[in-house]
This record gives structure tokens, C-alpha cells and sequence, in this order.
């Protein structure tokens, strides 16, 4: 882990509203597990604090993410240009653990698909992937996703089955239950809730990604807790213990 | 020691940065980007006689030139602390500032009787902007009595020296320390948090009231700093905004003997070490034999 | 009027935004840039019942994302105000807020009785800040009992609607302003600048204190406004760090009723035309049919 | 009077520590009178307040001012880059009255010049410049000024007379006692004191600019007073009733 400074090389909207972020940095960030995050300082004086993003590619020196602009420090992270200096911290936090058996099913509602897509590169084709978007338009989100069989929800129907990701994911979990599944999930909370909601009878292991506002991304401030089933100790800080989390530890 | 080096409260430090509370973890956090022996002590996280588990998220938010939190004081307890957490500065050889709370006068008390003596420790630092839920909630560290009890209080209770650690949110903040002092306080920091909240304008709503930190910190920060040095006969540790070398040095030219890097390292988690490095190059640069020289030169 | 119209104490006022106190001087000097008719209503510049002189320089500093000013009230005095300076505004129709102040009790008095009733006197407003010389120079809007008395001698010599300006170096904003409201005010400002120092580095010294002001006070004027909302029934004027329409939104949502914009004009002297026609376009885009709907929407 | 908005055409050192800036205006500012500034906010987000600037230059839409880095305003503003946006607010105060009869003589110290140099053209010949700075290597200051005769003092004696302008002055005073003249001067206070106390057995009519730390320039704050000897209102604005005054007038 270190803090290291790298310069934009390419800013570009894969779909409107969502951005790929490439930067070249002084030195690789090494070993990333999927699952990790950076906290990113954007080159623009009014954003005070960093902002944390999933690792979406890392090779060498080079950095992706992709991100959606959702805030004002998303906002201007969108305009800034090529060249411009960014300090990159990480990789950070608690990554997914991949199981030596069985099937590995990953989820990922919307944006939720940057915090999956490392893991999924190192699965390959032993993942299916159940991907949740609002209609046809963001199909182009997983364009660079090569050799993973991938289903699809949309929201408006455009394309796929007609409903959110976790009602496809139910229609088809019986042809998984027996042949050893883990589940892996990255997405809004309402999708997370409703993932547990129909995971509780069935207790298969499940592995979730989830976000919290977050200071520091290092454990230094407890800024970024989830509130998780230990008695002594609920509070887990999500950029430390997490971001990913066993489902079943998490009180949601 | 070398020219950075500070007398503090019977201790000398190798320097006068420390960590300001709640913004280094348990310490342990921070070893993979710098070594923590780099500081010229560290202060725990706030400490409670039994362990607290805090707010609700969001817990953070930003401000322009500043945040604000509302972490509620999640901490393991002080017994914790001294089992677990407690022997990684001691492997260190790191002086150690106990920053400590409580919710009423007695938790206070329970908790300083339960921090041991040691060379390392060179002081309590007590939170007196902790509600006391005795008094409606209002702070420990708003009134002058009440301030000069409860630091009498843990005076009477502990060998080791007290620093009370004062809330901004006062009428009179010289008052507020003289009466820290006049109930036993062998030092002062000054200045914590200072209550705020944010509007989503978007949203409609308002997601998080709690304590303001940061620049925007600063010149409140260094007028406490400032008023106080003229008044009370004791050490001052300033915190309150320190981003920079030059923002340390303004603190220690104020009257502080010491300064608390906070919010900063959230920002750059460099800061710290960054602080200390200048700090050496300008005692260089300007021909200084020691930093404790520019404590309170403003006043001259 | 149109969507924009707010009342305030018993007036109706063109739209919510009028200038903070000393900061847009006696009114005249803004005219060759815009007409002072645009604005809610004027708010004078501090007045008392003799003229006074104010400080020496340095006056004014810069600070990250604010100033510190240290003015010193200079000001007419509140004759020749009116003699010179209110007919300007009784030409232009537009409604005026005196702003005053006094070093005793009695200059308070002095200087409210000798403002005359007039239509377009919307209120006087109190500054608390004000150094009461009897008391050793602490402000008379630090203590409660003070600001009821103070409050109430200023009420019943006056049959103008009274608002109290609060300073936000209190421990407690609300139990001020409740004080204020039950020694019969009618309104309040919330909030005055926040005591602060400077330190220059470079010259090793302690150039200015004074009151800090700009976007740094703005999350501690916004709690002030949206605590203070929740729990004192009268009308809330908003001020501090009010540099744009997401700003002045944010007061409004907190609780306020219209808000006052001070330092931002100096950084943009066009800032408070832009504000109201920022506000009128965002009425039209949230299809909202007036600003006072907003008034406290973060409450619910 | 207006808040112009303008784009850096030039920003280049004049001589090392001293820039001169050019702007093109989106409109013109209109007629300045000599004496008069300008408030520029500089482009850089940590610069809060605006910072005064005489009008050095001003033409149609361009605009020029001289100016000397002394802190981190002048900084930040030396490291602008061409077509950065500025804003200029102006013309500013009250600036000099030219006389209908006798000779003009004008004293600059530093980069008071800045302040004159605008006077010293609508003078013309008519004028004769009193120049005190700090050594040779500073005359390239007013190496764009052309008609006038100019008589140097420096510091160090590296060119002209070796001392003080005002002691320079002081000197050459005697020739233009029975000539009417009024006197101009601009420049560090220690300067305007010294020309004080050797003109004040003469009396002569003298105007002097002055300069505070400002924060509106308009008259609103009352943050830049100077000490007159009006005894009902002794502070008086330096940007509103000065930058100019008769020096005879202030309590220095
Ligand atoms: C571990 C982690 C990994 C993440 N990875 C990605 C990623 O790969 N791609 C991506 O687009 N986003 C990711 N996010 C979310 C991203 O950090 C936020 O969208 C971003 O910080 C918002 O900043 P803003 O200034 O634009 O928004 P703000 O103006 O601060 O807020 C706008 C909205 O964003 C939400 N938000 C703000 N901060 C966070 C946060 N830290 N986490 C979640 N929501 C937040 C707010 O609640 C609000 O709804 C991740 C978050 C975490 C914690
Ligand atoms: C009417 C007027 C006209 C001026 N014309 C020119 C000009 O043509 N060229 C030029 O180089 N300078 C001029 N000045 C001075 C110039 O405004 C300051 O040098 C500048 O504001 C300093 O800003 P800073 O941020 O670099 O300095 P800071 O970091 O703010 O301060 C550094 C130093 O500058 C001094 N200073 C700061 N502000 C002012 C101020 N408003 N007036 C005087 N000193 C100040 C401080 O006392 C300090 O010594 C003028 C000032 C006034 C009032
Ligand atoms: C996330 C966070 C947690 C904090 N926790 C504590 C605490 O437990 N005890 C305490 O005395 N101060 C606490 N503080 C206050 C800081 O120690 C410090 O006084 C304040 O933040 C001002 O310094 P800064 O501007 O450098 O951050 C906390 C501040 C932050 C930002
Ligand atoms: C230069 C200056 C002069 C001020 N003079 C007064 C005054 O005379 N009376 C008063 O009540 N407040 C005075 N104030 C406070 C402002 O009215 C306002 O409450 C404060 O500046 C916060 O608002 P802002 O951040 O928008 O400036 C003054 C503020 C400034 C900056
Ligand atoms: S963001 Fe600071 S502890 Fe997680
Ligand atoms: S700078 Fe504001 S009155 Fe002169």
C-alpha cells in the first residue's frame, strides 16, 4: 500500500453519466485483491477530501476505474483533463475471497459492476454473471468483459428479462443450489436487501461489497462503519474490515 | 535530542507533531505508509471506562475546506486499549497522550484510575467536549465551574499529568481554561471541534449535524491558542486545521509548545511526516537553534 | 408580488435577500454597479447613538475561504443617518432594517429611541456582539440573562419589531436566542462573525484579530439557524458564508426566513442580483410557488 | 463602473520580481482618471478577496497594471497563465487633479511608479519624474516611458544620485519653489513621511496615493481607512475618498 502520485490518461464516458478513469502512475500499486479500492485526491481545489472507487483494472502502472457521476466530487472528476495530477492511495480494505469449489455466481446492480469486474477477470469463465441496468443504453458498461457467461436484467425491459437483477437471480438459483454456490455481490443497498431477503432460508455462503462515506480509507477515523451481527464490537469499518463483508456478519 | 526536540510536561519529545485524537486510529492503522515512531507522540483515540459503539452512518461528510463527523465516540474501552493496543507503543518506545471521556463526572474518574503509570505516557488529554447526560446533555467543558470540577476530579484521582482538551463552543474560552488550570490542568489543547451541520439542498434534508473540522478550523484555532498563552502559565498543544508546515508553525508562533495534525491526514496521510521534515528544514533555513525558541514569539 | 415576496414582521419584502450589516455600507456606494432597489429589504450599517471612529489598520485580512475584519463599528451615528442617508432609501421605496449597537445598556436605548417609525422601518436589528464596557468588555450576547435584559429595555422603548443578532461564540446559540425571544423579540439574525487571529509567518507576529466571516462560517451559521428553528417560534434571518443560491437555499431549507449575504460581495459585488435571480429561476424549475414554502423544509 | 470580465493576453517580468500584466477586457472600463484602480480577482481558487491594482495602462479593451510580488496574492497571480479568466472591477476611488497652471513634479519610490505612471502621461512634458528605487537593475521599470525627464536616485548608488528620492528631492526643490509647482507622489509610507516632513515648513500643494489593505474597494466595508485630520470623521476610505489625498490633509 502506498499513496502514489499518477497523471490522467484517459477521462472518456463510456455511457453517459458513467466515466472511465485511466491513470499512469509513478510506480505500480502491486498486488490488488478484487474487491479493493483506492482513495482517489481529484485534481479540483474544491473537493476537499478523497473519494474511494473500486479497482476496476490494475496492470504495472497503469490504473482504471469506472465511476458515475453522482456528486459534486464525481462531478468535477469527470472534467478534469488529460494530464491532470491525481494522488492515488491503496489498494485499500478487505477484498473477496475466492472459494477452491465450486460455482461462483457474482451480482452487480449498476455501478455495482466496477466493484465485481477485477473479480471476474480473475475467475473467468468459472463466473456467471447476473447484471442488473436500467435498459439497454448501459449494455455498454461490460463491453470489455470477454469469456463470462453474463444474464441480464433491465429495469425498463429493453433487454433480457424485464425486473431487477434479484428476481432474475431467483429464477434461476435452483439450477445452482447443488453444485456448491458462492455468491458475490456488489450494488445499491435496496439490491442487497432484497439478495439476503431471499437468501435467508437457503444460508448459502455470500460475499457482498458494500459503501459507506468514507474520510480516510485507512481505519484512521470510523467514519465509514456497517453495523454487523458482533456483540461486543457491531461497528466495522467498511474501508478496513470491509468493503467486502460476509452477508450473513452484516445487520442489515 | 535534536533541534526539533520539545519538553513536554517532564517528557521530552523528539519532536512537537503529534496525531490529534480520533484521526489515527489505534495507531497500528497508519504503520503501512510511514512509521509511527516518526511522531513525537501519539494520541489514542477518545477512551471511555466501558467500550462505546458509536453513531449511526453517515458519519462523515464534507464541507468546502472542511468536514464534519459524527463518529459518537466508538471506541473498545480503556481496558482494551491497554491490553491490545497499548504494548505496540511500548515495542516502539513511542510517548503516549491518553485522550479520554466520559457521560458523567464518575465514568471520567473510572476511566483515568484505569490508565497506569508509565514512562511512555506523558499525559491524559481529557475530551471536556463530551455531553454530560447528567446536564442535559450539554458539554462538560462549557461552563467554567463545572470544568474546574471535573478536572479537579481526575486530578485528584491520577499521578500522571491532565490536559483538558476544550471545546470552541464557549463564551469566553480564556475563562474556560483558567478554570482548567485553577482545577489542577497541567496543559491545554486547544481547540476541538466545532458544532455544525449540513444542509442537502438536493435531498432537502439535513444528513449530519456534528463537529467541524479542518482549514476552515484554523483561525479560530490559533486566536484561542493566541488569548490563552497570554493568560494561563501552562503548555498548550494546538490543534484545529493544520495542513501544512506553515499552519504549524502559526500555532507554535501563537504560544503552542506542541501541535495536532487531525483532519490533514485524511486529505494526504503523509502530512505528519511531511510536517516534521519542514519543520527541520526551516530551523535550518532560519538559523534556529531549537523549535521551542518560536513558542510565542507573535506575542513579542 | 410575485413568487419571490416573503413577509417578515408584519411586511411584505420583494424577496428574501437583503445585505448583512456593514457590509454594504450606507447603501449609496453600491449604486453605480446595480440599483439597491433589487434587494428584499437594506440593512444599515451599524449604528449607535454617538458616531465613532473605529479601529486603526489593518482592518481587513484574508483568510482560506474567508476574512477577518476588525472595523470597529466607525460608523455616523444614528442622526445623521438619518438625516442623511434615509431619504435615499425613502426615494427608492425600499425597505430598511436598522442595524445598531451600544458599549452600555443606556446607548442601546438612546440610540433605539431615536429611530423613528416608518413604513418602510421593517425592524431594528440588535447587534449582540457589541462589547458591554461595564462588564469588562464581554459581549452582551454571551450570557442569557444579559441578552433578556438588554432585549427587553430595547423593546419597550421602541414600537419597531425588534431582531436580535446573535453572535455564535456562546456555549449555547439556542438558549441565547431563547433569551432573546422571551425578552420580547421579534426575530432574529443568525449568525455575527466568529472571533478568530492571523498569524504572519513571515513577520512572526499577530497582524489582526477580529471576526471571522465568509464560506468558512457557513455549517456553523447553518446549525445555529437549524437548531435555534426547531426550538424559537419567531422568524429566523440567515447570514454567513452566503455566497450563491445552493447557499441561500440551504438557509432557507434550515429555517430561515430570508437570509443576508455580507463578504461574498466583496468577492463578487453582483453576488446578491444573482442570488435573487438564481432563486427565481429554481422556483420556476421546482415548481414551487413561493419562497416561503421552503422555509424550514429540512425539518420535516 | 463595471465588473468587467477579461482574458490574461500578457503577464510576462519586467524585471525580476515585478510583472507586468496585460488584459483584454470583454468591454472597455471607460475613462480613468489618473490615480484611479482597479480590483482584480486573481485566478486562483485559494485567493479569497480581490486584490487593488493601479490602472497602469488602459486602452479600449486592454488593460495593464505593474505590479511587484510581495505575498501570495501577487504570487499566484505571477503564475497565471495567458488566456486565464480574470475579473476587473473599476475604475476605482478618487484619483489626482491636475492643476491648470505651474510645474508638475512627481515622486515615485518602488512601485509607486505604478501609481504615477498613468498621470505621468496625461502629463506630458508638462511633468519631470522624481524616481527612487533600489538599484540600476530596477530602470528597466521605466524603460516604456517616453518625453518626460526622469532624475534617478538608487539605493545603492549603482546609477544616478546615491540615496533617498525624497533626499534627491530635496536637493533639486530650491529651482521650482517660485514655479507654481504641485507635487505628486507615490510610494512606500516611510517615503510620503519623509517628503511630509521636508515640505512642511513649504506647504506646498501636494497629493499623495496611499495604499490599505482592502477587501471590497468599493466603499462598502470600511476596512481601508486612513487617519485624516478631519476631527468629526477622521477615518477616511482609501478607496472610496482616496486612493488620493491632499497630503496635507492625513494624519500620518
Ligand atoms: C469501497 C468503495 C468503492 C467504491 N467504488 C466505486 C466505483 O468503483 N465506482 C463508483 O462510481 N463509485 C464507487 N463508490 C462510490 C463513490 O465513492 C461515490 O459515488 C463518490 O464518493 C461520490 O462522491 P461525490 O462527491 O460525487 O458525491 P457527493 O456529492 O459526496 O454525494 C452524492 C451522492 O453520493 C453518495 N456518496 C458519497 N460518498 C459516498 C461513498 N463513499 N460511498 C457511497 N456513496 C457515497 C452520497 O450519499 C450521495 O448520494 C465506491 C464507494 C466505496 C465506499
Ligand atoms: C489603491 C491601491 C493601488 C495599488 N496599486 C498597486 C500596483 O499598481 N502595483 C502593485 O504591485 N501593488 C499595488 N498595490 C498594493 C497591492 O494591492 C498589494 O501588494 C497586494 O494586494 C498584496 O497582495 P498579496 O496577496 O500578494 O500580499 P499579502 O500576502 O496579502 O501581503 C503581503 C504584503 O503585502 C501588503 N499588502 C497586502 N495588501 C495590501 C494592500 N491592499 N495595500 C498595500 N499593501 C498590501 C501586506 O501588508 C504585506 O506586507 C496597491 C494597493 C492599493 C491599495
Ligand atoms: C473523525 C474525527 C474523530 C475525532 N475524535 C476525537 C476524539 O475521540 N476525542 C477528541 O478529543 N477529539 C476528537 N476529534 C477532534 C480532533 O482531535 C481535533 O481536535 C479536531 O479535529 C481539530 O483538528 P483538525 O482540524 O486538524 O482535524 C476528532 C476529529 C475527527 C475529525
Ligand atoms: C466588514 C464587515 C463589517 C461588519 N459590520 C457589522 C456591523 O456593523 N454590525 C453587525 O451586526 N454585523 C457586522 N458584520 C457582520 C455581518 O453582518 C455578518 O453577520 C457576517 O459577516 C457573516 O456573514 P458573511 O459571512 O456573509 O459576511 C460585519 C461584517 C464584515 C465582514
Ligand atoms: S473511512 Fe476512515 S475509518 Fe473508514
Ligand atoms: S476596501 Fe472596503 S471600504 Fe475600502
Amino acid at each position: 500500500m502506498d499513496d502514489i502520485p499518477g497523471k490522467i490518461i484517459d477521462n472518456s464516458a463510456t455511457i453517459p453519466g458513467y466515466h472511465r478513469l485511466t491513470v499512469r502512475l509513478e510506480k505500480p500499486i502491486g498486488k490488488v485483491v478484487p474487491g479493493q479500492f483506492v482513495m482517489l485526491k481529484i485534481p479540483d481545489r474544491e473537493i476537499f477530501l478523497r473519494r474511494p472507487f473500486s479497482v476496476y483494472d490494475a496492470r504495472d502502472t497503469k490504473l482504471t476505474i469506472l465511476y458515475r457521476i453522482v456528486g459534486k466530487g464525481t462531478d468535477a472528476l469527470s472534467r478534469a483533463q488529460k494530464q491532470a495530477p491525481v494522488m492515488v492511495l491503496g489498494p485499500l480494505g478487505h477484498g473477496f475471497t475466492i472459494p477452491d469449489l465450486g460455482v461462483c455466481i457474482v451480482i452487480a446492480g449498476g455501478i455495482g459492476y466496477a466493484g465485481v469486474r477485477l473479480l471476474l477477470r480473475n475467475l473467468g469463465e468459472k463466473a456467471i454473471l447476473f447484471l442488473g441496468i436500467g435498459g439497454v443504453n448501459e449494455l455498454p458498461l461490460i463491453s470489455d468483459l470477454k469469456g463470462i457467461e453474463v444474464v441480464t436484467a433491465t429495469l425498463d425491459g429493453s433487454y433480457g428479462y424485464h425486473g431487477t437483477v434479484v428476481s432474475l437471480f431467483r429464477e434461476h438459483f435452483g439450477s445452482y443450489r447443488t453444485k456448491d454456490p458462492t455468491i458475490f455481490a456488489c450494488g445499491p443497498k435496496g439490491m442487497i436487501i432484497s439478495l439476503k431477503e431471499f437468501l435467508e432460508p437457503h444460508k448459502v455462503p455470500c460475499q457482498v461489497s458494500i459503501e459507506e462515506r468514507m474520510a480516510c480509507g485507512l481505519g484512521l477515523c470510523f467514519g465509514c462503519v456497517a453495523e454487523t451481527k458482533d456483540e461486543i464490537n457491531p461497528y466495522k469499518r467498511v474501508c478496513k474490515e470491509g468493503p467486502v463483508f460476509e452477508l450473513w456478519d452484516l445487520s442489515l | 535530542m535534536g533541534p526539533l526536540a520539545v519538553e513536554l510536561l517532564g517528557k521530552t519529545l523528539k519532536n512537537p507533531i503529534m496525531n490529534a485524537s480520533g484521526t489515527l486510529g489505534y495507531g497500528i492503522e497508519i504503520e503501512p505508509l510511514w512509521n509511527i515512531e516518526t511522531l513525537g507522540a501519539y494520541v489514542t483515540k477518545g477512551l471511555s471506562d466501558k467500550p462505546h459503539h458509536g453513531n449511526k452512518t453517515p458519519r462523515v461528510w464534507e464541507e468546502r475546506y472542511g468536514m464534519i463527523n459524527s463518529i459518537g465516540l466508538q471506541n473498545v474501552g480503556v481496558e482494551h486499549f491497554f491490553s491490545h493496543y497499548f504494548p505496540f507503543f511500548v515495542e516502539k518506545n513511542l510517548p503516549v497522550i491518553v485522550n479520554f471521556f466520559g457521560f458523567t463526572e464518575d465514568e471520567y474518574v473510572y476511566c483515568a484510575r484505569k490508565i497506569p503509570s508509565h514512562d511512555l505516557i506523558v499525559a491524559l488529554e481529557m475530551n471536556l467536549s463530551c455531553p454530560n447526560i447528567k446536564k442535559g446533555g450539554i458539554s462538560f467543558g462549557k461552563d467554567a465551574p463545572a470544568v474546574h470540577n471535573i478536572v479537579r476530579a481526575v486530578r485528584e484521582t491520577t499521578p500522571i499529568p491532565v490536559i483538558a482538551k476544550l471545546t470552541p463552543e464557549v463564551k469566553n474560552i480564556v475563562e474556560i481554561a483558567r478554570a482548567a488550570y485553577e482545577g489542577g490542568a497541567d496543559g491545554l489543547t486547544l481547540i476541538n471541534t466545532m458544532p455544525a451541520a449540513i444542509i442537502d439542498t438536493k435531498r432537502r434534508n439535513m444528513p449530519l449535524k456534528g463537529g467541524l473540522s479542518g482549514p476552515i478550523l484554523k483561525p479560530i484555532a490559533l486566536r484561542a491558542v493566541y488569548e490563552c498563552y497570554k493568560e494561563i502559565p501552562i503548555p498548550i498543544i494546538g490543534a484545529g486545521g493544520i495542513m501544512n508546515v506553515e499552519d504549524a508553525l502559526a500555532f507554535l508562533m501563537a504560544g503552542a509548545r506542541a501541535i495536532q495534525v487531525g483532519t490533514a491526514t485524511f486529505v494526504d496521510p503523509f502530512t505528519m511526516p511531511k510536517i516534521i521534515a519542514s519543520l527541520d528544514s526551516w530551523l535550518k533555513e532560519n538559523a534556529c537553534a531549537g523549535i521551542s525558541a518560536i513558542t510565542g514569539i507573535a506575542h513579542d
